[in-house]
C-alpha cells in the first residue's frame, strides 16, 4: 500500500492510498465533527458537518468521502467552517424536538456533544416545533421521531449489516422520516429481527431500549467497527 | 477588591416564567457561596429572595428562568428587558422552552388545558377563565431571545450551581463569561 | 396543393386546435378536396398566447385564434383558389370571422434563427415518414458509414455546443470524457425532466420532433460507445410521452434504433423511463438513481456520473435541446455552428416567454442577443400598459435581470454575471405589480418542498429561510432577521450536497440585489 | 400482522412485471401501472409489488412515498388542482387557491375525509401562455378567472 503526503492544518500527514481525509485527520489526531458517519457503514456524506476547505477546490468537500491524495492542503477548522458547523446543528435542534432533559440518551448523544463542540449555547434559529409521532409497538425497543435527525446510520445498519433491511426514509424534504416496513408499526414487521442494531448505531436518543430512562441510554456505535472487523476476521480465518 | 465594591452592589434580579423553578433551585444549591453572594449583590427582585411583586427600575443582571407560555410571562419580559442592562437566559427553558414547550406540537393551548382540566378532572371539570386573574396560554411557549434580544445564555436543565457561580463570578468581576465546553454550555 | 397546418402541441390544443382540426377535416372530406388540401398535425408553431395556430402552405401564412366555425369558410376559399388559378400564390381571399392574420415581418418572427425548432411545425411529429423527407437520421446515417466516433466527438468540440439544460458544461468534452472510461457497455441519457416552471422548451420540442432527438441521441451513443439509453422525462408531459413512445416505436420498426443500424455492427437500444413528480430528479445522480428504481436522491460527486452512471455504468447524460442540437452540427458543420451566437456561447437558444409579455410563446434566437431584443422587442413588453420590471431565468436555480439591465446579451457568462443563470430556457416576464419579495418566498417555498431531504442545508435551511420570507412578507421582520436571511442564504449554498440546495438560495439573493428597497420597507421599526 | 397478498387480485401486473423482467430497477415504472390499473397504492398492493419484486417492503414504499405522483389512498372524486408554476403564480394563482379553499372547504393539500374533492396544486402544466391554470378532473381553466372558478366549483356535482 503506497502512502500519500497531505497537510491538515498545517501539519504533515501521512496516510495510505485510499484512506479519506476524515481517517487520515482522526489518525493524526485532528478532529473532524461527524453524525451521519460511522466507520462501518457506507458513507452518505448528508449532514455536512465534516465539510472542509480544500486549497484549490472552490468548493467545500466533505472529508467523510474525499480521498487523500499527494500535496493535498487541508483547513478543518477555519472560522467559516465553524460557522457552518454551528449552523448545521441548529438546524437539527430547531428542525426536531430535541429536549435533552427528559431524553434517554442526555449525557450519551452525539448531538449534544456535537452542539458544545461547535458552541452552540443557544439556537440562532427559530424552534419550528413539528408534530411527530412515537413508536413503541416493538416488545423491546422504542422509536422516537422527535429525536431522529434522519442520518440514516440505522437505515444502513439494518440492510448493510444485518441484512433485514426493515428501515428505510420514506417521503421527502422537511417530511422524511424513518419508516418501517409499509411505514408500518415496527413490532408488526416481520423481517426484524430484534438484534438491536440500530438501537446501538443511533447517534441520539430516537432509538432506544424500552425501559431506559432519562439519561439511561449508553450505547457505544463504534462497538460496530470492531463487530465487523471480528466477522472479517473469521471469515478469513481457514 | 476589584471596581465593583467601590461602586454600588449589583442590582440582581431573578425572573421566573414558565419553568419549573429547578433553575432556581439549582441557584440555592451554592449553598455557602451564597453567603459570600449576599454583600456584593442587592437582589431587588426574585421569586425565592425578594417580596417585590413590581420589577423594579435599574437592574443590573437578571437571570431569567423558563419559557414564555402565557400573557404575565409576556408582559414581564418585555418590562425585564427595558429595565435590565443584561439579561441572562437562565437554563434550558429560557433558551430553548425545553419542558413547557413540549406542548408545542400541539398547535395551541386547548389539547393541554383539556387534558389538564377535563379529561384528568376528578370533579367540576372545566376550563380555568378569569379573565385579569388567570393568564391566558400564548399559542407556543417561546424562548426568551425569540421574543427580546438576550445578553447571555446559561444552559443546563438545570444549570449545575458551579455553573451558575461561574457565570456570577465572571459578572461580578466586571468579565464576559466564557461560555464553552461541557461544564459551560451542555443542554440537559 | 394547398396545406394546412394546425399546431398540435399541448398550449393550441388546450385553447381547441382539436377541435380546429376536426372541422377542417370535416369541410375538407365533404368539399371532397383531400388530395388538394392537405391538413397536417404539427408541433409548436411559436406564439402560444395567441393559440390555436394554423399555419397555411404555400403561403406561410400564419393565422391566429382561427375557430372551428371558420373552417367552413377558409376550406371553400382554398377550394376556390385551386379551381381558379394554377398559380398558388394569389393571396388567399379569406379572413377569419374571429381571430387573424398575423404579420409575420414582427419581430416575434423576424428576430428568430430556428436550428433547434428548424422542422417544428413543418412537419406532423406521428408521421415518421415526414421526419425522414426532411433528413431526419441522416446524420446518423452519414456518421455510421463514414466516421469514427473519435471524428463524431471532435466536431461537437469544435462546434462549442454546451449543454442547454442550465449549466452551461460544455457537451463535446463531457462527451470526450465518457468516450474515454473504459468498457463497451456505456448509457446515454436524455434528461427530459423538465421542471422549471414557467419552462416549457423541451416539451415544444419532444412533442414537434421527437425524431430528433432520438437521433441526436443515437450519434452520442456512437460517440462515446454506449449501447443502451434512456429518456427520463415528467409524467405532467403526457402528450410528449404519448409521440416519444409512438417515435421510439417507429424508429426501431424502421431499424432507427435497435441492433445493427444501417447495416453496420452498431447497434443502440433506448427505453423510456416517466419521473413521478420530483424536480430534483433533473439534477444528474439524483435522475439516475430514479432511472433505478430508487429514492430520486442526489449523491456527492465525484465520481461523476461519467465514470459511474446507470447500473454503474459510464453514462452520457444531456438535455433535450442538447441533443437536438446534434444534427445540425453535424449537418452543416461545427464552424458554421460556432459562426452563429458568441464567442463563449455558441448557436441559438430557445426559450419560453411567458409572463406579463403581450406576445408569448417559443422563440429561439441566436445566442448572445440581447434580453430586451428577446422581452421588449419580439414580446412587445408588458400588456395593459404596465412597465417591465425584471425578467426571471433559470427558474428555482435562476435570478431576475432588473429591466435596467436588458440590454444584457443572453450567453451563459453575462447572465451569470448579473447573479442569475441561462436555465433550461425558461423565461418569465414581470411587470411593476409584481412583488418581489412575495416571489422570492414562492421561489424558497418551491425548494423547500422539492428538496429531497438529504442533506440538513437543504432540508432544513431552505425551511427556516421560506420562514424568514414570510416572516418579512408579514411585516414582522427586523433587519436582525434580513441579515439572518443572507447569511443562511449564503451558508445553504456553500454547503448543499447538490444543486438543488446550492442554488436554492439564489432568486432570493437576485431579488435582494436589485430589489431590496422592496425588502426594506416592508421591515418593522426599530 | 400483514395481511397476506393476494397475487389473484393484481393479475394485471403480470405482464407489466415479465415485460421488465421483475427487475428492481423496474420499481417504479411497476409503481406506475399499478397506479393506474388500481387507481391507488394499497399496502396490499404495495406488498404485491414487493413480492413480485423481491424488494423490502421499506424500499418500495420509501421509493413511492417520495414521488409526488403516487398516491396511498383513493383519489378524490373531485380532483381540484392550481398551477402554480411562475408563470401562474404572478398572474392570479394565489388568489385561485384562496377561491378552491373557499369554495370547497379544504385546505390547499388536503382531501375531504369523505373523498368527494382533494384540493392540490402542481408545478407547472408546461402551458403558461395561459396562465393563470386551474385543472378539475380533467377539465383545464385557462386564463381562469376567480369568478369563473366559483361558479364553477358551485356546479361540481355533490
Amino acid at each position: 500500500m503506497s502512502v500519500r503526503t497531505l497537510r491538515i492544518d498545517g501539519r504533515d500527514v501521512a496516510s495510505a492510498d485510499g484512506a479519506t481525509v476524515l481517517e487520515a485527520a482522526r489518525d493524526a489526531g485532528v478532529a473532524i465533527p461527524t453524525l451521519c458517519h460511522l466507520e462501518g457503514l457506507s458513507p452518505v456524506a448528508a449532514c455536512r458537518l465534516c465539510l472542509v476547505e480544500i486549497e484549490g477546490s472552490g468548493k467545500l468537500q466533505p472529508a467523510c468521502i474525499t480521498p487523500v491524495s499527494e500535496g493535498l492542503v487541508v483547513h478543518t477548522a477555519t472560522p467559516r467552517l465553524r460557522e457552518i458547523r454551528r449552523t448545521v446543528i441548529e438546524l437539527l435542534f430547531t428542525e426536531g424536538n430535541h429536549v435533552c432533559a427528559v431524553c434517554v440518551a442526555n449525557g450519551h448523544c452525539e448531538l449534544q456533544d456535537r452542539a458544545v463542540e461547535v458552541g452552540m449555547d443557544h439556537a440562532r434559529l427559530p424552534y419550528r416545533f413539528p408534530d411527530r409521532p412515537v413508536d413503541l409497538s416493538h416488545p423491546r425497543f422504542g422509536l422516537d421521531h422527535n429525536r431522529c435527525i434522519l442520518c440514516s446510520r440505522c437505515v444502513r445498519v439494518c440492510d448493510e449489516v444485518e441484512g433485514a433491511h426493515v428501515w428505510d426514509v420514506a417521503w421527502r424534504g422537511e417530511h422524511c422520516r424513518i419508516i418501517a416496513g409499509l411505514d408500518q408499526p415496527w413490532g408488526t414487521v416481520d423481517a426484524c429481527t430484534d438484534c438491536g442494531k440500530c438501537v446501538m448505531v443511533c447517534p441520539t436518543g430516537a432509538l432506544f431500549h424500552k425501559g431506559d430512562s432519562e439519561g439511561e441510554k449508553h450505547e457505544d456505535p463504534s462497538r460496530l467497527a470492531a463487530l465487523q472487523r471480528a466477522r472479517h476476521s473469521r471469515q478469513e480465518a481457514p | 477588591m476589584s471596581q465593583l465594591a467601590k461602586q454600588p452592589k449589583l442590582r440582581l434580579a431573578t425572573v421566573w416564567l414558565a419553568g419549573c423553578s429547578g433553575c432556581h433551585m439549582s441557584f440555592l444549591d451554592l449553598d455557602e457561596w451564597l453567603i459570600e453572594l449576599a454583600p456584593r449583590i442587592e437582589m431587588v427582585f426574585s421569586p425565592i429572595a425578594s417580596d417585590t411583586k413590581t420589577y423594579p427600575e435599574d437592574v443590573d443582571v437578571a437571570l431569567v428562568e423558563g419559557g414564555v407560555g402565557n400573557s404575565d410571562n409576556l408582559a414581564l419580559i418585555h418590562q425585564v428587558r427595558q429595565r435590565t442592562r443584561l439579561l441572562v437566559s437562565f437554563g434550558d427553558c429560557a433558551i430553548t422552552a425545553n419542558v413547557p414547550g413540549l406542548r408545542n406540537p400541539l398547535a395551541g393551548p386547548a389539547a393541554v388545558l383539556d387534558r389538564s382540566y377535563l379529561e384528568l378532572a376528578d370533579g367540576s371539570a372545566q376550563w380555568p377563565h378569569a379573565p385579569g386573574l388567570v393568564p391566558e396560554l400564548l399559542e407556543r411557549v417561546l424562548p426568551v431571545h425569540e421574543l427580546v434580544p438576550v445578553d447571555l445564555f446559561l444552559p443546563g436543565c438545570p444549570p449545575p450551581a458551579e455553573r451558575i457561580r461561574a457565570v456570577l463570578d465572571a459578572l461580578l468581576r466586571g468579565e464576559q463569561p466564557l461560555m464553552e465546553g461541557p461544564e459551560m454550555i451542555r443542554f440537559g | 396543393m394547398s396545406g394546412l397546418r394546425c399546431c398540435a402541441s399541448a398550449g393550441c390544443l388546450a385553447r381547441g386546435s382539436g377541435a380546429l382540426m376536426g372541422a377542417l377535416e370535416t369541410a375538407i372530406s365533404r368539399g371532397q378536396l383531400g388530395d388538394q388540401i392537405q391538413l397536417r398535425p404539427v408541433g409548436c408553431l411559436g406564439p402560444c398566447s395567441q393559440g390555436p395556430l394554423l399555419a397555411l402552405d404555400p403561403d406561410g401564412d400564419l393565422y391566429a385564434g382561427v375557430d372551428p366555425q371558420d373552417a367552413e369558410t377558409l376550406v371553400a376559399a382554398l377550394a376556390r383558389r385551386l379551381h381558379q388559378s394554377s398559380d398558388q400564390a394569389t393571396p388567399l381571399e379569406w379572413a377569419p370571422a374571429r381571430g387573424e392574420r398575423l404579420d409575420l415581418r414582427a419581430p416575434f418572427f423576424q428576430r428568430q434563427r430556428r436550428i433547434v425548432l428548424e422542422h417544428c411545425g413543418l412537419i406532423d411529429p406521428t408521421d415518421l415518414e415526414q421526419a425522414i423527407a426532411v433528413g431526419a437520421y441522416g446524420q446518423l446515417e452519414r456518421v455510421l458509414q463514414g466516421w469514427s466516433p473519435e471524428q463524431v466527438v471532435t466536431e461537437l468540440q469544435r462546434s462549442g455546443l454546451r449543454g442547454r439544460g442550465g449549466a452551461g458544461y460544455p457537451t463535446g468534452l463531457k462527451w470526450a470524457t465518457v468516450a474515454r472510461m473504459p468498457g463497451a457497455r456505456k448509457v446515454v441519457v436524455c434528461n427530459a425532466d423538465e421542471g422549471d416552471p414557467g419552462a416549457f422548451m423541451d416539451r415544444a420540442v419532444l412533442e414537434g420532433d421527437p425524431h430528433r432527438v432520438l437521433e441526436g441521441m443515437v450519434i452520442a451513443a456512437y460517440a462515446v460507445g454506449a449501447d443502451h439509453g434512456f429518456i427520463y422525462i415528467r409524467a405532467e408531459y403526457e402528450l410528449a410521452i404519448e409521440r416519444l413512445r409512438l417515435a421510439i416505436e417507429q424508429a426501431v420498426d424502421r431499424g432507427r434504433l435497435g441492433a445493427a443500424l444501417f447495416g453496420t455492427g452498431f447497434g443502440f437500444t433506448l427505453e423510456l423511463r416517466v419521473g413521478a413528480g420530483a424536480y430534483v430528479c433533473g439534477e444528474e445522480t439524483a435522475l439516475i438513481a430514479s432511472i433505478e428504481g430508487k429514492r430520486g436522491t442526489p449523491r456527492p460527486r465525484p465520481p461523476y456520473p461519467a465514470e459511474l452512471g446507470v447500473g454503474g455504468r459510464p453514462t452520457l447524460i444531456n438535455n433535450v435541446e442538447t441533443f437536438a442540437n446534434v444534427a445540425p452540427i453535424l449537418r452543416e458543420g461545427a464552424d458554421w455552428f460556432a459562426a452563429i451566437g458568441t464567442a463563449g456561447s455558441s448557436g441559438t437558444k430557445v426559450f419560453s416567454l411567458t409572463g406579463h409579455v403581450r406576445r408569448g410563446g417559443l422563440v429561439e434566437v441566436p445566442m448572445g442577443t440581447s434580453l430586451a431584443t428577446v422581452v421588449l422587442d419580439m414580446g412587445e413588453g408588458s400588456p395593459h400598459g404596465s412597465a417591465v420590471k425584471a425578467v426571471q431565468t433559470g427558474g428555482p436555480s435562476g435570478g431576475c435581470v432588473p429591466a435596467d439591465r436588458l440590454d444584457t446579451p443572453l450567453d451563459y457568462e453575462s447572465l451569470q454575471a448579473l447573479g442569475t443563470i441561462m436555465g433550461s430556457g425558461g423565461m418569465v416576464v414581470l411587470d411593476q405589480s409584481t412583488d418581489m419579495v412575495a416571489l422570492a418566498a414562492y421561489f424558497m417555498a418551491f425548494c423547500r418542498e422539492e428538496s429531497c431531504g438529504k442533506c440538513v442545508p437543504c432540508r432544513a435551511g431552505t425551511v427556516q429561510l421560506h420562514g424568514l420570507l414570510k416572516k418579512i412578507l408579514a411585516g414582522q421582520a427586523s433587519q436582525a432577521d434580513l441579515d439572518q436571511l443572507e447569511t443562511l442564504g449564503a451558508m445553504v449554498m456553500d454547503t448543499s450536497l447538490c444543486g438543488l440546495g446550492q442554488s436554492a438560495p439564489k432568486p432570493m439573493l437576485s431579488t435582494l440585489r436589485y430589489f431590496r428597497g422592496d425588502y426594506l420597507a416592508r421591515l418593522e421599526a426599530p | 400482522m400483514p395481511v397476506p397478498s393476494k397475487p389473484e387480485s393484481f393479475m394485471a401486473l403480470e405482464a407489466i412485471f415479465l415485460r421488465h423482467h421483475r427487475s428492481p430497477d423496474s420499481l417504479i415504472e411497476i409503481l406506475h401501472h399499478s397506479q393506474k390499473f388500481y387507481s391507488y397504492l394499497s399496502d396490499d398492493l404495495l406488498r404485491h409489488v414487493a413480492a413480485r419484486l423481491q424488494l423490502p417492503l421499506s424500499l418500495v414504499k420509501g421509493t413511492a412515498s417520495f414521488y409526488h405522483l403516487f398516491r396511498f389512498q383513493p383519489p378524490a372524486r373531485h380532483r381540484c388542482v392550481v398551477c402554480t408554476g411562475t408563470a401562474c403564480q404572478i398572474q392570479g394563482a394565489p388568489a385561485l387557491i384562496a377561491a378552491m379553499e373557499e369554495g370547497l372547504g379544504l385546505k390547499l393539500g388536503a382531501r375531504r375525509g369523505d373523498g368527494w374533492a382533494s384540493l392540490s396544486e402542481v408545478r407547472c402544466l408546461g402551458t403558461c401562455s395561459d396562465s393563470p391554470l386551474v385543472q378539475i378532473d380533467d377539465s383545464i381553466g385557462r386564463q381562469q378567472t376567480v369568478a369563473g372558478l366559483r361558479r364553477w366549483l358551485q356546479e361540481l356535482e355533490p
